[in-house]
């Protein structure tokens, strides 16, 4: 009982605070919405007992991507004087197909499938397994994904970079 | 020494990083590296390839595989490797060597551009996609590295399609030139590798795996061949035919073959030792190689209702005939070799067509070695050209007057050069009458023969009498090429002045030219005369292994003179008439057979009119699109609606001003305006531009796909 | 149980709890009250000994008496100080994005004091034992970041912003050999858990003392995190007067201070628990208590060294900085990492790995400062000439 | 036990709301905000589905820490690219921005 109360308080404020990062006029609040967000997500990843990933959330997400868009948000700080409308001229239609597609999604959801749910728990170690499944069964999407890192560091650079005058 | 297979295609890329990073400043040391390279990979395919030649049946049965998981894919595994059985020997046997041979030529030809350690980056990129391809266990992989080949031939078509300050070797045409067919070749061979994607993705989802060794399994073939789909328009068919042609288009793209057909002879605009290697030996009969390997896709349909083996040999006849018709009116050297290569992978498709695995695959490698060596034998001859050009004009020869334009490609300029340079006319001599099926000695003999023998025996008499008169018109332009090429008198100041290519050129043209006669030797069938009882049809017997471990039968053909004496009349009689008309007495700068034919000469030089009409259809149909769509509301829809209303309501108030009010009318006007102001506003949006919007029709899209998925289930 | 044990302690307070009649799912509330009300006044109020310890230290290294007006030896200057920061008047400029600008002192804050929750202060003392508790840390100590930008930006100043803007670059250019540094322990001791990062520690095999090159990278990165100088760049008064507090006075001012000492506190504790052993000591299995003891020694040694380099060094310029981090310390970083994980998996006895790493970190260690220190001297010889020329001296 | 439902609820809202921003959003930065939304919907999912099918098989976990990977590669080179268009353009705007030629 008390899990799911923690979990409909804290599903409501992620809903809430990514609600007020698609629409609030400024874009640095949206910003802190944004961050604020990823918290709430950290904490259902702690539901879901995968803590490993929740502090992962939160070092990444809230430490690099969020301070990173906050960054960009600063230096391209023109932009938010609010002269033009932050939304473009479809925005009617998106929210109205975004209303309609999350209305589906939620009765697919809770009444259309079964699915196979096993109670088991999670086991103790799952932290090493998740480790040594890094370096072995998954170890080339692993480098994979850290040749992408690297590519993006150098890429990231590349592009930013001011041209030597 | 099985897990060294994935060398094969490592090493090339490995000399592709090394030449990009680090090497590019250094010719010798780029040249050297690729061919090292390609050497290492040669001599370890070669290994691989006796392994299964001395042991044909065990390889068939149990392929020598590496094989290490990919990425996890729902509740299985996606593995994927490389495998070694006998039809990847076979192609194992030609595919480095050649590549071997033609980078050692390269050195020779490309000597002294500007970008020749990229453009042996380049080749050692391609030998990689190449070799991968034919290594691959699986279509995914395959398809990989056949997309990687793609890459590398619009690299290289496109090779001169910038001129660096001080080249004077290339002008501003050819530049030009460079550009367009580069992007005619990769836009062309696009569309056949998109219907091939969808394929790959509907066998994908059909069979749940895309290795060889289960997709061609004969449960999984029943399987696909018993369920049933009904399309709109085409009708009802087994899934194994809609698959089967469906990757067959990826076939006719790569491969060149009508309708597809327009990039290969632009693609003549790269440099000949590619011309040799992609678009002759290599690369275009992937697409072959592509069809033999899922030949039981296509086959395992009964026969009668096989409509896939149906559209591929009436695909295959009608180009063999179609393209080798074309190669008998053009003047330039390479492009009568694309039509001829056209035209023979026509040959290749027919024969799998009506069934004829073995003899498929046989052509394809002979086609290899005679048209790789054709090719070379060109670039030499365009390389004396060339060199003959300028020394005439160094002294001082100077301006001759010619009715054309000087090209070195022009057959009307040479002649004579059989003297001049006699090692590669020798060759290409070689080379041409195995192209033409020269009877008994050559290669081409012996592979033609084959198809020609099964088409017969099989009871197909119009992809019989089709391919035998493509036969005739083969040796009749090979004929018309060597007579204008190497005999008569120079008709030019650089035929006179040229002189023979360097070593580095004409030895891997020798040692090809033996190939091209000699190899034809190992298909000798067991039946023929003579001759079988010595070869005793080895290679027949090779890929009859690989058919038994198929599960596909596979039956020695009864000799029959009547096709061996078709064949033979046909090519002796080809090359008989390009002698009567080009070869006994000296020839102008007009074809002698353009006056005499009249229009069908016209339709033939001119291809038919195929690039034309594809200019006039697709490729205007797509700008028209473009504009129409820009222009709908502003100038055919919205005005003339707007002006029409308008003026109509402006007289009907006119009339009955007194009798309705005015604002009824000002508000249909207007209101008709304004729907179709927003009917153009939103036909608009189909095109803007903005990601967004595209993303909108992707979410309004998947929104109707759930709600309508909710109704229906 | 050892009487002299500190979970006696606990086990007492359970069985209290329970004779009282709760449900376990109370007890386990309570518990968790009761720690966190105790890590709250352990930090706050250590901190106001903290500060006046700093003034005192640095008073004496700089010749002075430091503050010894009010209370004995000056102890309760901080208390009058926190007051008169509490009575002063609180301004937000006009301009300020307020809720942002109110925000940011508060996540400051707790930010910092999230990371008391996984430091054992002793056998058994810690808030909670998390598998994670390192990668914990860190993740709790990028959070930090957030709050300077959002004071720098919300204040709507430039000097704010461009401070925020050099705290952003400095925290997240140290976050990475600072994680370096961590993850060596981590790898050596084959656990996340700080309390058994602890125990691995065991017989004086400290980590700081089989890998000193690790514990000087965690020690230099700790005073950048820390804003401390040298790294003090941040708030510099001559170049951008006071970085992204400028505009806070008064009690929010107040809480970005009580930030700035409880991240030395727990920076502090932190390398005492990864590398100085934590609470381990002689005698701590007869006595536990002594193991509180220790990890207070050591913790405060530390922060004495902090203190020390505080007032002794000047601060970096900003490129140096940066350099220091990207060019020397990462590598650095990266190496050890390496060679830990290799020592680690090398098949001889605990004691030739501790000898191995010992030596390789000294030869690291000296390497690295070889190398530094010629590029320096090459341009100190740089600048004289360049002033010999001027005709600066 | 929270029921396996309410996760994907949740993760179906986020990923619509992401999708919204997305979608209607005009800054460039606001959209990849919009997607950092989305791929945290995923995740929830993935987790979700890891936890209440096979919590002993680290695949979800490494299907997880990928996705967060890739969104932070995305992030980086997002920004990048967003400020060098504001550098050129002095505009993120994505609506501005639909000349292939600049």
């Amino acid at each position: 009982m008390v899990l799911q109360a923690i979990f409909i308080l804290v599903a409501l404020f992620t809903i809430g605070c990514a609600l007020m990062v698609v629409l609030h006029r400024n874009l640095f609040i949206s910003a802190l919405f944004l961050i604020a967000s990823f918290f709430g997500v950290a904490v259902i990843y702690v539901l879901l007992e995968a803590e490993f990933i929740a502090v992962a959330q939160i070092l990444i997400y809230i430490g690099a991507i969020a301070t990173l868009i906050v960054f960009a948000i600063m230096l391209s700080r023109g932009m938010m004087t609010g002269r033009t409308s932050p939304r473009n001229a479809q925005a009617l239609w998106a929210g109205l197909g975004s209303v309609i597609l999350g209305i589906a999604l939620l009765y697919v959801v809770a009444y259309r499938v079964q699915w196979p749910v096993v109670q088991k728990d999670v086991p103790a170690d799952a932290i090493a397994r998740l480790g040594s499944a890094l370096v072995g069964r998954y170890v080339i999407p692993f480098e994979v994904a850290s040749v992408l890192l690297l590519a993006a560091l150098i890429g990231a650079v590349m592009i930013a970079r001011e041209k030597e005058v | 020494m099985d897990g060294l297979l994935f060398l094969i295609p490592a090493l090339p890329f490995l000399a592709f990083v090394l030449i990009v990073l680090f090497t590019n400043q250094d010719q010798k040391v780029s040249a050297g590296l690729t061919i090292g390279a390609t050497a290492v990979s040669w001599l370890l395919g070669w290994y691989f390839a006796f392994r299964a030649f001395f042991d044909p049946h065990g390889v068939a049965e149990e392929p020598i595989r590496l094989s290490i998981p990919w990425f996890p894919g729902g509740y299985s595994i996606f593995y994927t490797g490389f495998q070694v059985d006998v039809l990847t020997a076979v192609m194992l046997f030609m595919v480095p060597f050649l590549c071997f041979l033609i980078f050692v030529y390269s050195v020779g030809y490309m000597e002294g551009d500007p970008r020749f350690s990229r453009f042996f980056a380049y080749l050692a990129l391609f030998a990689t996609g190449m070799l991968g391809f034919i290594l691959a266990d699986n279509l995914l992989l395959a398809f990989i590295f056949w997309e990687l080949m793609g890459v590398c031939s619009y690299l290289l078509i496109g090779f001169w399609s910038f001129r660096k300050p001080g080249e004077t070797h290339i002008d501003h045409a050819q530049v030009k030139r460079a550009r367009a067919a580069s992007i005619k070749a990769f836009i062309t061979t696009r569309v056949g590798d998109t219907i091939m994607l969808a394929g790959m993705v509907l066998l994908y989802a059909m069979t749940g795996s895309l290795r060889w060794s289960e997709i061609l399994a004969p449960e999984t073939l029943e399987k696909l061949a018993d369920k049933i789909v009904s399309m709109p328009v085409f009708g009802v068919a087994p899934w194994a035919t809609v698959l089967a042609i469906l990757i067959f288009w990826g076939a006719i793209g790569k491969s060149a073959q009508f309708p597809l057909h327009v990039w290969l002879p632009d693609a003549m605009e790269g440099p000949t030792p590619v011309s040799a290697l992609i678009h002759a030996a290599t690369m275009v009969s992937a697409g072959v190689y592509l069809i033999i390997r899922t030949f039981p896709l296509f086959h395992v349909v009964a026969e009668g209702s096989n409509s896939a083996m149906w559209f591929v040999a009436f695909i295959g006849t009608f180009t063999a005939l179609f393209a080798a018709t074309i190669g008998i009116a053009q003047f330039d050297i390479k492009r009568v070799l694309a039509y001829s290569t056209i035209s023979q992978l026509g040959y290749m498709f027919a024969a799998l067509g009506i069934g004829a695995y073995i003899a498929a695959a046989f052509h394809l490698l002979m086609h290899a070695f005679f048209k790789a060596l054709l090719f070379l034998g060109s670039g030499s001859v365009i390389h004396a050209m060339h060199h003959g050009h300028h020394v005439s004009h160094e002294h001082g020869h100077g301006h001759e007057e010619l009715p054309i334009e000087f090209n070195p490609n022009d057959m009307r300029l040479m002649g004579g050069l059989l003297n001049k340079m006699p090692r590669t006319a020798w060759t290409f001599i070689a080379g041409g009458l195995s192209l033409s099926g020269f009877p008994l000695i050559t290669a081409g003999f012996w592979s033609k023969d084959e198809i020609l023998a099964d088409a017969w025996h099989g009871g197909h008499m119009i992809v019989f009498w089709t391919l035998a008169i493509a036969a005739f018109v083969t040796a009749f332009y090979t004929g018309r090429q060597i007579f204008m090429v190497f005999f008569g008198q120079p008709r030019s100041e650089a035929a006179k002045h040229a002189h023979e290519s360097p070593n580095s050129m004409t030895v891997p043209l020798v040692i090809l030219a033996v190939f091209a006669i000699a190899a034809g030797w190992v298909g000798i069938p067991e039946t023929f005369p003579g001759l079988g009882a010595v070869v005793r049809g080895w290679f027949q017997s090779l890929m009859g292994a690989q058919l038994e471990a198929l599960h596909l039968e596979h039956e020695t053909l009864p000799f029959n003179a009547a096709p061996l004496l078709i064949s033979m009349t046909m090519a002796v009689g080809g090359l008989f008439v390009a002698w009567l008309i080009y070869g006994r007495k000296p020839l102008g700068y007009e074809d002698p057979l353009a006056r005499p034919l009249g229009g069908l000469w016209q339709a033939w030089h001119n291809k038919y009119w195929v690039d034309e009409l594809y200019q006039a259809t697709v490729v205007a149909f797509a700008k028209w699109l473009a504009h129409f769509l820009y222009n709908f509301d502003d100038r055919w829809v919205i005005d003339p609606i707007v002006d029409g209303v308008g003026r109509y309501g402006r007289r009907f108030a006119g009339a009955v001003r007194r009798f309705i009010d005015e604002q009824i009318i000002d508000r249909i006007v207007n209101g008709t305006a304004w729907v179709s102001n927003v009917l153009g506003e939103f036909l608009r949006q189909i095109q803007t531009g903005q990601a967004q919007n595209y993303l909108l029709a992707i979410l309004i899209t998947v929104t109707v796909l759930i709600v309508l998925g909710i109704g229906v289930g | 149980m050892n009487p002299l044990d500190p979970r006696i302690l606990g086990e007492w307070w359970n069985t209290f709890l329970r004779g009282l009649g709760l449900a376990e799912g109370w007890i386990v509330f309570i518990n968790g009250l009761v720690v966190t009300l105790i890590l709250l006044g352990f930090g706050l109020t250590s901190v106001i000994f903290l500060i006046w310890l700093e003034r005192k230290f640095a008073g004496r290294i700089q010749d002075r008496l430091g503050p010894n007006r009010v209370g004995p030896y000056g102890l309760l200057q901080t208390v009058a100080d926190a007051l008169k920061l509490m009575t002063k008047e609180d301004i937000t400029p006009d301009n300020a994005e307020r809720v942002t600008y109110n925000l940011a002192p508060g996540l400051a804050v707790f930010a910092v004091l999230m990371l008391l929750v996984v430091i054992p202060f002793g056998p058994g003392l810690i808030g909670v034992d998390l598998n994670i508790g390192v990668l914990y840390i860190v993740a709790m100590g990028s959070i930090g970041i957030m709050a300077a930008l959002m004071a720098g930006w919300a204040s709507n100043n430039k000097y704010a912003l461009l401070g925020g803007f050099r705290t952003v670059a400095q925290l997240l250019s140290y976050e990475i050999p600072m994680v370096l540094a961590m993850s060596v322990p981590v790898l050596f001791a084959g656990t996340m858990s700080m309390h058994g990062i602890v125990e691995k520690q065991a017989r004086f095999q400290w980590f700081g003392l089989i890998m000193p090159a690790a514990f000087l990278l965690y020690i230099i990165s700790a005073l950048a995190e820390n804003e401390r100088t040298p790294f003090d760049l941040l708030e510099a008064e001559s170049e951008i007067v006071a970085g992204y507090h400028i505009e806070y006075s008064g009690m929010k001012f107040a809480w970005f201070f009580l930030a700035f000492f409880l991240n030395t506190l727990i920076l502090s504790a932190i390398a005492a628990t990864l590398f100085l052993g934590g609470w381990q000591g002689p005698f701590v299995e007869q006595v536990p208590i002594l193991g509180v003891f220790y990890f207070f020694i050591k913790t405060t040694a530390i922060l004495l060294f902090f203190m020390w380099v505080r007032a002794t060094f000047p601060r970096l310029r900003i490129d140096q900085m940066m350099a220091l981090a990207w060019k020397v310390l990462v590598p650095m970083g990266l190496v050890l990492v390496l060679l830990a994980a290799l020592v680690v998996k090398l098949p001889i006895p605990g004691l030739l790995q501790n000898l191995i790493l010992f030596v390789t970190n000294i030869a690291i260690l000296l390497f690295v400062l070889g190398a530094v220190g010629r590029h320096l001297r090459k341009e100190a010889e740089r600048y004289k000439v360049r002033y010999q020329v001027s005709g600066i001296r | 036990m929270i029921p396996l439902s309410w996760f994907l609820a949740v993760s179906a809202i986020l990923f619509v709301i992401g999708f919204f921003g997305v979608l209607s959003r005009r800054n460039a930065i606001a959209i990849l905000m919009g997607i950092e939304l989305m791929l945290n919907a995923v995740n929830i999912n993935v987790l979700a589905f890891w936890r209440y099918t096979q919590p002993e098989n680290p695949a979800g976990l490494v299907w997880a820490i990928i996705v967060i990977t890739v969104a932070a590669a995305e992030a980086a080179v997002g920004l990048a690219l967003f400020i060098a268009l504001y550098r050129l353009r002095t505009t993120v705007n994505i609506d501005e921005v639909d000349l292939l030629k600049g």
